[in-house]
Formats: structure tokens, C-alpha cells, sequence
């Protein structure tokens, strides 16, 4: 069936939600004649059941975790507990602005939640402000440049090293910090090349960014020997919290020698992706960077909490307000709800979950080009002369969402496979018997797949060399 | 309780197959010194423990539901049905839509915010969204030095404090200057633009609440080869001229007064539009129309190159997960009200303030800063403390004067008003300060 | 794809949402060995996760008002607005036991819509405890019992009239209230023949049980001269709740000369029907039988309000507390929001929506047997030689539910055609559209539809002949 | 406001083409001095203006969230999983499943809380949902009555009070008789059942709380050719032997305590389980698995001949609209819980109660009229008439002290404690009732 857009259902004079009424105004006498806009933006004029059956539609041409397994290689898409929903509500009606004698159960929450972060990570303080894991990264990049800078090393220190498997925003972080970024290739083993990331060490490095588990799913075994030939420059070791579900609890960023940590509190701690966020990144360091960290920081005083904002030699402000509240209301409830052994047992299953079904894949002919035991994600090949484009869009046609697809860069053909704790060993044997069950249909049918979704392949060169990106009125 | 749905029998069959002997032993590559620390965690709670402990916090919170707090988020009032759409499962639990045969719902619902944020900025193309909106300030500021080549960034006193902050803190990670052009009388006043401006940022209402004619700022900008950046207020496009209708090249705000709670300050969403020839610089997610293999309709992410995922180290912004969720809640809201119903909530907020502003400035030793005209936000000197005042308004129940920082000068407050206030509202406010200054 | 039974997905051991930790216990001692059960009950044992996909995969397979048209007659499937859950969210968490003074918000709705559903029906008491139309009837109808026995006429009235046109719940009531049901027949316009209708009347004539507008959807033009004519000889004036929806507001019960009527608060007064409950029936009475009202009545007692159990003559308690309070909420704030101008709109546009509809029918070929200004809805029959239950099968491969069909029992073929007021013109034309379509596309494609619904027609006489009415474990 | 779409020009359109001048003239065939009275209805309310009046209303009521008040319904935990689910808006904006192709997921959901309803009570046929518990009482009853073609019930006074009220509602209609069986000690006594009763009712546990054996009564029902009807409290199917394994032909109760908010005593939903040879006299909608054309598996509406839109004046009863949503919550609550959390739950629930119990009759003047063995409710007799004692508790936040009728004795209090109360609450109640008692 066709989904008309919202627009195209529109119907001049139609109307949903009534506000109260309002009086005879004089607009022009209180804003301004000449501060009026001519005509009202042209937004759609439906009634309330047209916008229900619109956005209801819409929602079922789409899926999510509440659908289908949703093995999405470093995005850690985990069941998001419907408890979180009803927690956050609690908490709607909240201004920043609000005199904080009035908020001090959600400035306790806030402190709870920057020491349980800290405790899970390592480190000696958290921030919350920041509204996602790049907007983390970059919080804790910036971090570490005001720490060179306060040493009178910044103008030295222009270099920040990246791994070739990194994720994309690191590099694209250290660039926005006004660092140039240099990348440090992968040894056979898929770990850094230890001997490589020596040689490009010196005391013109700000940083480095790892992710432990690497995006290969593989824990950098040498990171400790990393930190310190690292430290032995002066450098800082950054931690990508990515990939954090693997090792959540059961080994600490702080413990291997990493300076900073980010989270992705939307992928470790279980606050819904929302179809691309909201999320949240607070950010973790050691002793030494605490001074760096934005402001404001939540702290105790006296009995009671408050918002501190003395903080001379913070970095400033990356974001209005203290951060995504309503993702640290839902972060704070999945941690105290697992406490220590849950979210240890966590991890460990997501990594048991990894390695079964990287068992299965294998039987289902798919090559594993590190095939070692994994963390919680491992990468994989589809079997000899198939691509992986087409495996993916033929498993979307059998009902499950397709893992990353073409990511790390280094492996060709590259299908990054993280299936999370939450999936049932039986979820995990259906998926791979759905991925041997693809290849098995042939060629032809994976090419012309998928079919009975809702549209089929599309044409995105078209979009790329022509973007349509808004309704236009017809006749215009 | 944890959510792993693995039975004894499940974790024997599971760990014969990896090889692995028990739980720990899957780690057993790591350095062993590292593994399972002794977390100092309080002890774990069931689902109906965690409930009670959580109404127990909010039970130490007041609710600021009715409140005339202002200042980047207010107190309007979200119809009920924009919740329960926007939050459907399928929503909620998605990832980005990078596989759009499994996703046109929400690549739809993007597409039709995109339309949306268009029509209200008055320039033809919006990013799928931002964080917030101060971090919107920044992007755009950095969108229009990329493209201009320029390092220096001309900022309007006007616009919201906290939003320069975050700016600041942006500009100073790549070596850029910013300079602030205070504000004279509670307006922008002509500037002096210099060749190495890149951008020009005001803001309308500007942060005492009043409406500014930004066109001469805007010209100015142009004339000295640099983009103007104008962050506005979601609501007052309702009522007030788009800002690509008086020479912005990017307009930026906060989304939060469409249908998304106050939260304590997060998330909301920061909405971005540009001229066409920017679409390239742009940061952040952007759906376009296209049409599938049988020739359908269809949506899907597009110029991706532009994205972090993609050029890593050279892309426009490492922007990766933004505010997809709270933007949808936006387009709902606007779908909800439609342009009528959109412009009674603005025109009723409107009327509210001003009636309000009437009432508090006859209060004796009150005066009213901002400057005619003015939208829903307005700011007043107070004859005692504003932090002060705000306590002793929040005993009685009510929650106002935001104290505003000494940059605007002394003893300065806040004050908002939206279309969920009544007279009685405005009347008790004006009771309760009378008390408390008395 | 499949849908499994969720007991299907159980594995032993697996565990979904968790309470509190519970004590060691010896729940012999404490209840007796003797009355313990030796095995638990065969539950589904899933992790919150398998039970969320289940669930929401189950909703999937559903359609509902949110999704599409769905105009079954009788039922006045209107747009169930959002606000309504928000409402009732408020109070969820009363007991209909804590003290009276502490639940004076309740006390205070429940009274005002009392008061505001005899306002509407032009009745002078209402009681809110019925918990669905039917429920109401059989209180209507008992009501109406007791105030004969009150005047020691109760052995003596022991028919109640019916007409051959009226809900299936009409009889059932009356025979479940002890009375002998007699059926009036319609007359060639489709009213009840007022002549048959007086010879049927008599001393022995308990009451007249009336939908109107009737299930044709046309108003019953003599209902004074029906009235006059059963109050006559003493007859009661039951007047079925299930149509006021075309004339809410616009004319009263009432005022018709009805003693009785029950409200369908889940169609008229859009709460949501739920997939077939719960819903509400308040029944309304003239003064003459408000004594006889089921015990307890929400009064007003000095500043506050009670509840009065001090009732006579009540013929007792029809359910447990006070009613189903949540769907008088709702109804409540339907109410509230409408106002007198709003139901009186809301009325008269489904009356044109159903007029409207019935025009674009008749222009796709289809017969109106009672071919009048109809009320909320009308009746129609397929183009010569069409199965109505082959249009319906057919209209769901377009995407729209069906109308009611083969009722009433007086229309061969028949399909009962309700739009109710929230539906648009472009609906209703799409609508009319799909009924053309379905003809056009003959009736090969018919008797083979529906084709891509989650399942096609399926066999009802195997399932009444060997109903199999729950799972199984395998191997039983 | 209300909801419907029509703009100006819909109206003329369609009114012209119905052949209408204006709205009124569409009831131009109705007695024209009928129309339009003048409705004595407050003004209307925008949405927003309405959700404050319910606020306001709201703030009269006291939550008795964690309250100790039962007596049919009590304050249980509800997993945030169950609304969500539950609600999801096609199973809230269906109709009764009459097209089985387009209503799988509504019809499947009832085959499984069909079947779970079977697990619980150990009777082989569950239909779709009644009303509430005292509904089901009553249509049980009915029930056992066609079947065996008799007019006398004999009912245990340990069933609860209002449920014996609806049942001699119904009874009266049909001019059926109803006798009841006087507790002795807090149980029910061997019963004399006379040739025209058609029905015996017990209750377990019964209205004081008490684990009864009605065993015994249902064999002398079965002796005498009665059918025993069994009225059971949901939640201690989890740990009693189910009543098919003693005796019941007919099994009824109340579904609150599984996953349903106690909202001010409704809606919840009735269960009903019966017998295979009652299969054709059971009221109420019923779901078979049975195959599509295609031989797939599916779900429909079965054995609609008993029903009132079928069968009419001869229909098993007139129930037409059940309860199908808030079952639905009852049959999520219980895959969430699963067969141990369901136990723990009731395991807690009695452990607490019992905790409860010893607790409050220790305090001077108080007795305990329940018998052992109870399950979580149990009734005390206090020194000062339970009314008072009732408001006073509320006045110190607490909700507990159920008055109950005056049949079962003088100044007695039911008292209910479940899963959600800690030590300390129980503690709290105890010394509440002690200075309330003092």
C-alpha cells in the first residue's frame, strides 16, 4: 500500500489539537508590523485521527529492537526495558532553570549516576553533559587539550593517533578539536601494531584513541604496554566506550591505563536509540583531567546537592544545560537494577552470544577473518564470490535486521556482527540458519532481494546526484 | 535483575561450543589482573523496588509544569497524543536508518520534519536534527567558517548566554575568534564587520525576549563576505518573519517548545536550516526522496559523504547520533496543530507575557528590561536578589525569575509566559512577588 | 512468517520480569500441605525480551480504528482520542474501599457524569455501575421489573416487545431477565408496523425494548405515538443505547417519552472498544424508577460527595464497586471537551458522513433497501449476485475493515455501513472507491480473497466442529 | 473541541450531495420540537485546559498505590512491560475479532490467555474474558443452572459479599433461589444440598481469607447432582492446588491481582473455566485454532451460536462487549512473570501478610477472626469501629482496615498485604494502627 505523506493528506482549514482559545490580539501593535511573517509556514492541516493513522502507519512500515533481532555490529542493540519509559516520565516536568532546592532528587540522581559511571569505568570523575558518544569524544579530547595546554604543551602536542580500525568519529573528533590525525595500521592479528603506533610516538602527540574490544571485536591484549609507551610521551590514552558492553564491569578503562573514557549510555546502558538519538556520552577521567571537565558539575553539598560552577580551568560548556537527563534517568535505572553482578554477567553474555554465533556462522560457511575468541562482536565475510549488500538486503526479505554492513574498512566485504546479551540462543541459531538459508536461495534471488517489504532496493545514486530533501506543494 | 534470557542448560551448550569452561574463561586473554574489580555498587533492585525507589527521588522534585521559568526551554503544553506516537515501539527502539527497506516509516518521518523546518525558517533545506540548540549554534557557526574559510565569528550579545558558552567552546578547539557585539538598549546594534568574519550570529527573540529586525546585521554580514546565522526561537516562527526571508544563510534553534518536556534541561532537539548551496557543508543526517527498484516511492539517507562514518577524519562534524526521537516528537507536535492551531498557541503565549510583563513591572522597585516588542520572554529588574526571589516564589508554589547573569547587569530575572497560563495564573504570580518583595 | 504461540518460544527456566526477592519460606506450614498445588501452572517461560517482540509482532497482525477505516455498523467505531489515556493514567491507583474522603476527585467525576449523562438523555437519575451495553440493558431491564412488582404487577407483565430489527443483546436481555420475548415486524419503510405493534400490546406487557435510530439506520418517525401507545397499558419504554450516536444532543430519549435508557459509553462516548471491551453502560431512568436504581449512587453530601448504599428499593448491586471507572473517565472528559455544541456536531456529522457515504455507494452499484435520509448509518447490499462476505474479504485485501455484515437479520446480504463522524470526506471517498474495486475485480478475485492479509479466510466449521481452545504441550 | 475533520467546504459538498441546506436539515424527517434541546453542559474545554481540571481533580484523591486494602482488589505491581505492551493501539482501537484475517494478533493473544486461564484453574476450557469477578459469579452460576436444569444455588458466605449481591441480582431475575451456607470458625460447613439446587458456590480462598478444602463440598454437590462452582482469588492459583483438581466444574474469579490497576474498582476483568462437556453452555467469546486456505495456522471466534447476536432470546447469555483488553494485560502480566515470578509473588504476598498478621492482632484489643491456614488477606476484629479506624490510618498516609459487613461480625477490618510491601511498611502499619487503636 502507499504512504501518502503527511502533506499530501493535508486539507486547508482542517484542524487536530485545539489550544485554548485565544482573545482578540492586536499582533501587529505588540510584535511589530513589520515583524510578522506574511503568510504561516505551510504545515499540514490534518485532523487528530488522520495524524494518529499517519504516525501509527509510519511505525509499522518500520522496525526496531521490539520487532526483530537487530544485530548491528558496534551499535549495541540491546532490549531497551520498557521500565525506563515509566521512570523517565517521573521526571518530565523539570526545569534546568528551576531553583535547585526544588530539584534535589534530580541533582541526587545525577551525583548517584556520575559516581556509579566512574566506579563502572575506572575513573575518578564524570561528567554527564554530554548529549552523545561523538559529543563525548570530543568533550574528551577537548579535556585532554586543555590538560596539554595548562603544561604549556599544547602548541607541541598537534597530533592525535588513530587506529586503522577506528570508528569513524574519532578521526572526525580529533580534526573538530583542530588535531591532525594519524592513523596507525592494524597488525595481522587485527590488534594495533604495537611496534608501528612506538614509531609514531613522540612528545607531538596529544592522545590516542582506541577502542577496547577493537571493532573487530578483539581485545587489544597489549593495551597495558599501549598505555605505557604512551604515557612515556606524554600522551593520553583515550577510550572509545563503543564497545564498552563487552567488558562492562568485568575489566575497567581506568584499570588498563586509559585517561579518558566515553560511554554511549545509549548503547552500554540500555537508553532506546530512538531511530539516531537521543543519546548520551558522559565522559570519565582520571584524577589529573578532573579540572578540565565541563561545567557545571553536580555536587554534594551540605545535605542537600547542587550544581557547581567553579570551575576555572574547565573547557566550558558543551552543551545547554547538565546533559541528556532523561537518557541518565534511564542509565541510572538499568545500573542499579543489575547492580555489580548483573552488569558483569552482562557482558559476559554478550560475549558468549558473540562467540556461539560466530560457531554458527562459520557452520553456514562464512568466513572469519580473525577467528579468535571474541568480545562481543566479530566481523565476518559472507561465503566466496557473495556480497555482503546483497546478504544483508536478502536477510531484511527473511525478517531480521542485517548486522553493519562494509565496516571495519579493513575487511573486505566486511559484515560486523554484535548480537548483544538480550537474544536467545534460539534467536541466534535462526539467525545464522537465516544466513545460510540466503546464500543457499542463490544469486539471483539475493540480488532482486528485498522483496515484500514495504519499498524494495532504492536508488540512492538518484538521491546522491539529485536530493529531494523536503515536500515541495505541487504547481510549484 | 539483568535482561539475559540465558537457562543453565543454554549457558553448557553455548560455552561447549566457543570452548569455553565457564563465563570468566571468555575472558581468559585478557590480562587477568584486570578482570572482574570489586565494583562499588549498591545492591541490585527488582523492577518494583527500582519504582519506588525512583518516586521516592521524585518526590524531592517540584513540578515546574505550570511554571513561567524561560530562558532555552518553557512550560508549554504537549498534546497528548504526541507521545504515544512518537514513542511507538518501532520508533523508539530503531537504530539510524541505514537499511531503508526496514526503515521507511521513520525515513518518512524525517523527510517530513525536513519539510517542516523548512517551512518554518523560510530556507529549503534542514538536517534531520542536532543535539540541542546551542550545539545548533555551533554547527552552524562552523558550517559558515568551512565554507567561508574564515576564523572569526561575530556573536550578538542577544543571543542566549549559555549557547555562547557551548560556542566558545567549539571555536576555541580549532583556533577561532569570537567576538561579542553587546547588546545597546536590549538590541543588536549596527556592527563593524571585519575581513576575516566568517559568521555573524544574532538571535530573534534575543535573550531578554525582544523581537529584533536582524536584516541590517544580515546585510552587514554579506557585505563583508560572511554567512549570517540567526538562532530563533521554534515558537515565534509561528507569528514572525523567517529567518531566511530576512538574509540568514542558517538558521538554528532549540525544538524543545514543539510537544518535548522540559526533562531538566535534556534531550530536546536543535533544529538546522541553510540555504541550498550550503547543502554540501551541511552537518548531521539528511533523508532524501528517491524511488525504489519497481520505480515506488521511497526515502532514504543521502550525501553521506558528508558524515563522520564515511570521511572520517574529513567530515563536516563528528555528529553521529543526534535527536531523532525528540525531533519526531516535533514534526508530531506540528502535525498535531497544524498552522492555526501552531499560531494560537505562539499569539496566546504572546498575549500572556505581555499581559504579565503589564502586572510585575507595576510592582514597586520592578523594571522591565526588554526592550518593545517582546514575544513570550521578558526580563525585569528586581530589588532584591533573583535567586533569592525564585526561592521564595518556589515556597509559594510558583516557579519564575530566573536570575539572569551579570553580563546583562544586576539583580535580573527571567520571566516566560505560554499559552498554558490564565489569568489566575498571571494574577497569582503577581500576588506572590508582590509578597515576596514587599 | 510465522507467528508462534508465545508458549512455543518458552524454554524451562527462563526467566521475564522479576519481583522482589523473596524470604525462605515454608509455604506447608503456612498454607497446608493438602492445599498446595503439586506442579505450577505450565505459564510461558520468556525473557522480557522474547515477551515485548512477542506482543508487538501480535499487534502487527492486528488493525484497529489507528490503523484504518472501520466502519462496522452498531459498533460507532469513532477515533478513540489520546487524551483519554492520559486521563485515565491520573487515577489508576484507587481503591474502591480507601475512605470515601480520601477519594472525593473520584467521587466528584463520577458524579458530574451522572449528572451530565441524564442531561444528555433527558433523564432525571443514572447509574454508572453496568459494565458494558448489554450489562446495562439487563439493568434497565430489571429496573423496570422491580417498579412493576413494585405496583404488584410483575406476574402479570411478562412479554417484552422487540422488534425483528434490534441487536441480538435486545432478547437475549429480556430472557435473561425472566421475560418472554415477542418480536414485532418491521414494516415496508423499515420502522416497526405501529398497528402490529398495538395489537401486541397489553396488560401483559412488561416494556417495549427500542434502538433508535434502528438498526437500519433510519429514526423511528412514530416513536411519540410508540410511546403513548405502550404507556397507555402500563408498558415501560426501553430505549438500546447502541445508536445515539446520530442524535447525541440533538434529541433526547427522553424526550421521546423512553423511562429507560443505556448508554454504550465505549461507542458513543469513545472509549476504546479494546478488541471487545471493557466498555460501560450507564443506565438512565425518569424519576418514576430511580428508587429501583442498582445500590450505590454517587450523592452529594454537604461540601462533599459519598456514596449512597441506603437505597431501598434498589434491585441490588449488577457488579462488584461502582462500575468500570476507568471508561467514565474517559467518557467524562469526551464530554467535558465537546460541550453541548460539540456532541450536537459531532452527532449531525455522522449523520452526514453516513449520508454521504450511502450516496457514493449507490454510485458504485450498491442497493440501499431503505433508500431515505438515513441517521448514523445505513444498510446496503452488494450489486445482484455478490456475497457480502466476499466484498468483506475483499475490502480487507484493500486495507479497510469491513462494514458489520448480515445484520440486520431482515436484509438479505446485508452490510451495515457506520462511518461515525471522525472519518474524512477523502476517506469515505476511498472507501466507496475500494466497494467499486472489489466488484470490479470480479468475483474469481473475490471468493479467493483476502491474499496478503497475516492469514487468508480461514475455516470456520472446522473450528466449530472440533474446537481446539488452547495449547497443548506437545506429546499430550 | 471535538473530533470531527470537516472543513467549510466539506460541508457544503457533502451536504449538497445528500441533499441537506445545512446540518439541522439532516433531521428534518425527525418531531422537529424534539430537536436541538438546550443541554445544561459547561462550557468546552480545550484538551490542555481539561488535563488541568483532571490534575486538580486528581489532587483530591490519595493514591493507595501501596495501600493494605483489599477485598477483591488489591495494590499489586504492575511490570512496566504490561501497559505498553498491552495498549499497543491496534489492540486498543480494535473492535471484537468478527474478521479474523485482520485481528490474528487480538485472536491469537486470547487462544494463549485462553490457555493460560486453563493452566491456572485446571479446567481444560477457558472462554475469552467476563466482566469482573462478580459477573463471572453470576454467569456461573446461570451456567450450572441451564445445565442441569435446575432453580436453587447454595452458596458459601465465604464468597465475597458483593458478589453474592450481583449473583442475587441475576438470580431474582430468573426467579431462581438463593440460599447461603453460614461460615462456622471462618469456613464453610458440610452442606445438607437439597434435589433442585443446580448450583454449590465456594470461595477460596474465601472473603476472610482462608484456604479453604472444598473438596468436601463439591463431592456433596456432585452427590446431590449439582454442579460446584469455585470462586478463586487469581493470584493463589500460583501456589493452591488448582480447583478442577477438587472438584470444580466451574471455575470463576476476578483478574485485577494479574497486571490490572485497581482504578477505583474497574475495569478489571472476570475469568471463567469450565469442564469440556460445558463447552456449549459457557457464555462469553471463545477462540479455536483452526487452519487458512492455504492450510496455514490460524485463530477465530468459535461456537457463536451460544451467543446473543447469533442465537438471541435464546442465547447462554447476553454478554456481548467482555473485558478483552484488560485480559490481555492479565495474559502479559503472567508471560512476564512466568510460573516462578508468578510464585514468588504470591509467595511474598502470603509471607508478608502472615508477617502483617502476627503483627497487628499483638496489638492490645485486637483479634483475628481468619482461621489458618489464610493466604494474604485476613480479617481482624479491632476495638474501635473500622470506619474511624480507616480514616485515621489515611490520615497518616496509610490505606488499610477494609470494613467489613456487619453479616460476618461486629467492628471487623479486612486487611490485604502483597509483594510490594517491605518490612518496613508492614512495621509502619503496626505502629500506625497502634497509635490509631491507642
Amino acid at each position: 500500500l502507499e504512504s501518502p505523506l503527511i502533506f499530501e493528506k493535508s486539507v486547508p482549514g482542517r484542524r487536530g489539537v485545539r489550544p485554548p482559545a485565544v482573545p482578540q490580539a492586536d499582533l501587529t501593535a505588540l510584535l511589530g508590523a513589520e515583524n510578522l511573517r506574511p503568510e504561516p509556514p505551510r504545515l499540514p492541516e490534518v485532523d487528530e485521527l488522520t495524524l494518529v493513522r499517519h504516525y501509527t502507519g509510519l511505525s509499522r512500515r518500520q522496525i526496531g529492537i521490539d520487532v526483530t533481532f537487530y544485530p548491528l555490529g558496534s551499535c549495541t542493540m540491546k532490549y531497551n526495558p520498557k521500565v525506563h519509559e515509566a521512570a523517565v516520565a517521573l521526571f518530565a516536568d523539570l526545569h534546568p532553570y528551576q531553583a535547585p532546592e526544588t530539584a534535589q532528587g534530580a541533582l541526587q540522581l545525577m551525583y548517584e549516576l556520575q559516581a556509579d559511571l566512574s566506579e563502572i569505568t575506572g575513573m575518578e570523575a564524570t561528567t554527564l553533559q554530554p548529549a552523545a558518544g561523538a559529543h563525548g569524544e570530543l568533550t574528551g579530547i577537548l579535556t585532554i587539550r586543555a590538560y596539554h595546554a595548562s603544561r604549556g604543551e599544547h602548541d607541541q602536542r598537534r597530533v592525535v593517533l588513530v587506529p586503522d580500525s577506528a570508528h569513524g568519529s574519532n578521526p572526525a573528533t580529533a580534526s573538530m578539536a583542530g588535531y591532525t590525525v594519524q592513523e596507525i595500521p592494524s597488525g595481522p592479528d587485527g590488534e594495533v601494531d604495537l611496534e608501528a603506533l612506538r614509531r609514531a610516538l613522540g612528545p607531538h602527540v596529544a592522545a590516542i584513541m582506541l577502542t577496547n574490544p577493537n571493532t573487530l571485536g578483539l581485545f587489544e591484549h597489549q593495551i597495558r604496554a599501549i598505555a605505557e609507551a604512551a604515557h612515556a610521551v606524554g600522551a593520553q590514552m583515550y577510550y572509545d566506550g563503543a564497545n564498552l558492553n563487552a567488558i562492562m564491569g568485568v575489566a575497567r578503562p581506568g584499570d588498563m591505563g586509559f585517561d579518558v573514557v566515553h560511554l554511549n549510555l545509549h548503547k552500554t546502558f540500555t537508553v532506546p536509540h530512538g531511530g539516531g538519538g537521543p543519546g548520551s556520552g558522559p565522559v570519565g577521567v582520571k584524577a589529573h583531567l578532573e579540572p578540565f571537565l565541563p561545567s557545571p558539575q553536580v555536587v554534594r553539598r551540605g545535605e542537600g546537592f547542587a550544581l557547581d560552577y567553579d570551575r576555572p580551568q574547565s573547557i566550558g560548556q558543551v552543551k545547554s544545560f547538565y546533559g541528556n537527563f532523561g537518557a541518565l534517568v534511564r542509565a541510572y535505572v538499568y545500573i542499579r537494577m543489575l547492580g555489580r553482578e548483573g552488569i558483569q554477567r552482562s557482558a559476559a553474555l554478550a560475549v558468549l552470544n558473540a562467540n556461539y554465533l560466530k560457531e554458527l556462522l562459520k557452520e553456514q560457511g562464512y568466513r572469519i577473518p580473525y577467528d579468535r575468541l571474541c568480545m562481543h562482536e566479530f566481523v565476518a565475510q559472507p561465503p566466496e564470490g557473495f556480497k555482503t549488500v546483497d546478504i544483508a538486503k536478502g536477510l531484511l526479505e527473511l525478517g531480521f535486521h542485517p548486522p553493519t554492513v562494509y565496516f571495519p574498512l579493513i575487511v573486505k566485504e566486511a559484515l560486523m556482527v554484535e548480537p548483544t546479551e538480550t537474544e536467545t540462543r534460539e534467536t541466534l541459531e535462526a539467525f545464522a540458519q537465516a544466513l545460510g538459508e540466503v546464500v543457499r536461495r542463490g544469486k539471483e534471488w539475493l540480488e532482486g532481494a528485498p522483496y515484500t517489504t514495504p519499498v524494495r532496493r532504492l536508488d540512492e545514486l538518484q538521491a546522491n546526484r539529485k536530493p529531494k530533501l523536503r515536500w515541495e506543494p505541487s504547481g510549484q | 535483575m539483568d535482561y539475559t534470557p540465558h537457562t543453565p542448560q543454554d549457558l553448557e551448550a553455548m560455552l561447549a561450543k566457543v570452548g569455553a569452561e565457564d563465563l570468566p574463561d571468555l575472558f581468559r586473554e585478557l590480562p587477568q589482573d584486570l578482570l572482574f574489580p570489586p565494583l562499588n555498587l549498591p545492591a541490585p533492585l527488582s523492577e518494583a523496588e527500582m519504582m519506588r525507589k525512583l518516586h521516592e527521588l521524585a518526590a524531592k522534585n517540584h513540578s515546574a509544569a505550570g511554571s513561567f521559568l524561560g530562558g532555552g526551554l518553557r512550560a508549554h503544553y504537549i498534546p497528548a497524543a504526541v507521545g504515544p506516537l512518537a514513542t511507538r515501539a518501532e520508533f523508539l527502539s530503531a537504530y539510524t536508518p541505514y537499511q531503508p527497506e526496514a526503515s521507511q516509516g521513520l525515513l518518512q518521518a524525517i523527510f517530513e520534519y525536513q519539510t517542516m523546518i523548512s517551512e518554518l525558517t523560510g530556507l529549503p533545506v534542514s538536517n534531520a536534527s542536532l543535539y540541542d540548540g546551542s550545539t545548533a549554534v555551533a554547527e552552524g557557526v562552523l558550517l559558515a567558517l568551512r565554507e567561508t574559510g574564515r576564523s572569526q565569528v561575530l556573536i550578538s550579545q542577544g543571543v542566549h548566554p549559555e549557547y555562547r558558552k557551548v560556542l566558545k567552546t567549539y571555536l576555541d578547539a580549532i583556533g577561532a575568534e569570537l567576538e561579542t557585539l553587546p547588546l545597546q538598549s536590549g538590541k543588536t546594534p549596527p556592527a563593524m564587520i571585519g575581513p576575516e568574519v566568517g559568521a555573524v550570529v544574532g538571535a530573534n527573540p534575543n535573550f531578554l525576549g525582544t523581537v529584533e529586525n536582524l536584516a541590517p546585521l544580515a546585510e552587514a554580514a554579506h557585505a563583508a563576505g560572511a554567512l549570517f546565522v540567526a538562532v530563533v526561537d521554534a515558537l515565534s516562527l509561528a507569528l514572525l518573519k523567517p529567518p531566511g526571508s530576512y538574509g540568514a544563510d542558517i538558521a538554528v534553534g532549540e525544538g524543545q517548545p514543539l510537544g518535548n518536556a522540559m526533562a531538566f534541561g535534556g534531550p530536546q532537539f536543535g533544529f538546522m536550516a541553510v540555504r541550498e548551496n550550503l547543502v554540501r557543508q551541511l552537518p548531521g543526517r539528511l533523508v532524501s526522496e528517491t524511488t525504489d527498484a519497481d520505480g515506488k516511492r521511497g526515502y532514504i539517507l543521502t550525501l553521506q559523504a558528508r558524515e563522520q562514518y564515511i570521511r572520517r577524519g574529513k567530515a563536516k562534524s563528528n555528529i553521529t547520533t543526534n535527536a531523532q526521537l525528540t525531533a519526531l516528537m516535533g514534526a508530531v507536535y506540528l502535525g498535531a496543530l497544524g498552522p492555526q492551531g501552531f499560531r494560537e498557541v505562539a499569539t496566546r503565549s504572546v498575549l500572556n507575557a505581555h499581559d504579565l510583563a503589564q502586572r510585575l513591572r507595576a510592582i514597586p522597585g520592578v523594571r522591565q528590561l526588554t526592550p518593545e516588542p517582546y514575544f513570550c520572554e521578558f526580563v525585569l529588574e528586581l530589588p532584591k536578589p533573583p535567586v533569592e526571589v525564585r526561592s521564595r516564589l518556589a515556597e509559594r508554589g510558583l516557579h519564575a525569575a530566573v536570575p539572569v547573569p551579570e553580563e546583562y547587569g544586576q539583580n535580573l530575572a527571567l520571566f516566560a509566559a505560554t499559552e498554558v497560563h490564565t489569568e489566575e495564573d498571571l494574577a497569582a504570580l503577581e500576588a506572590a512577588l508582590r509578597e515576596v518583595l514587599a
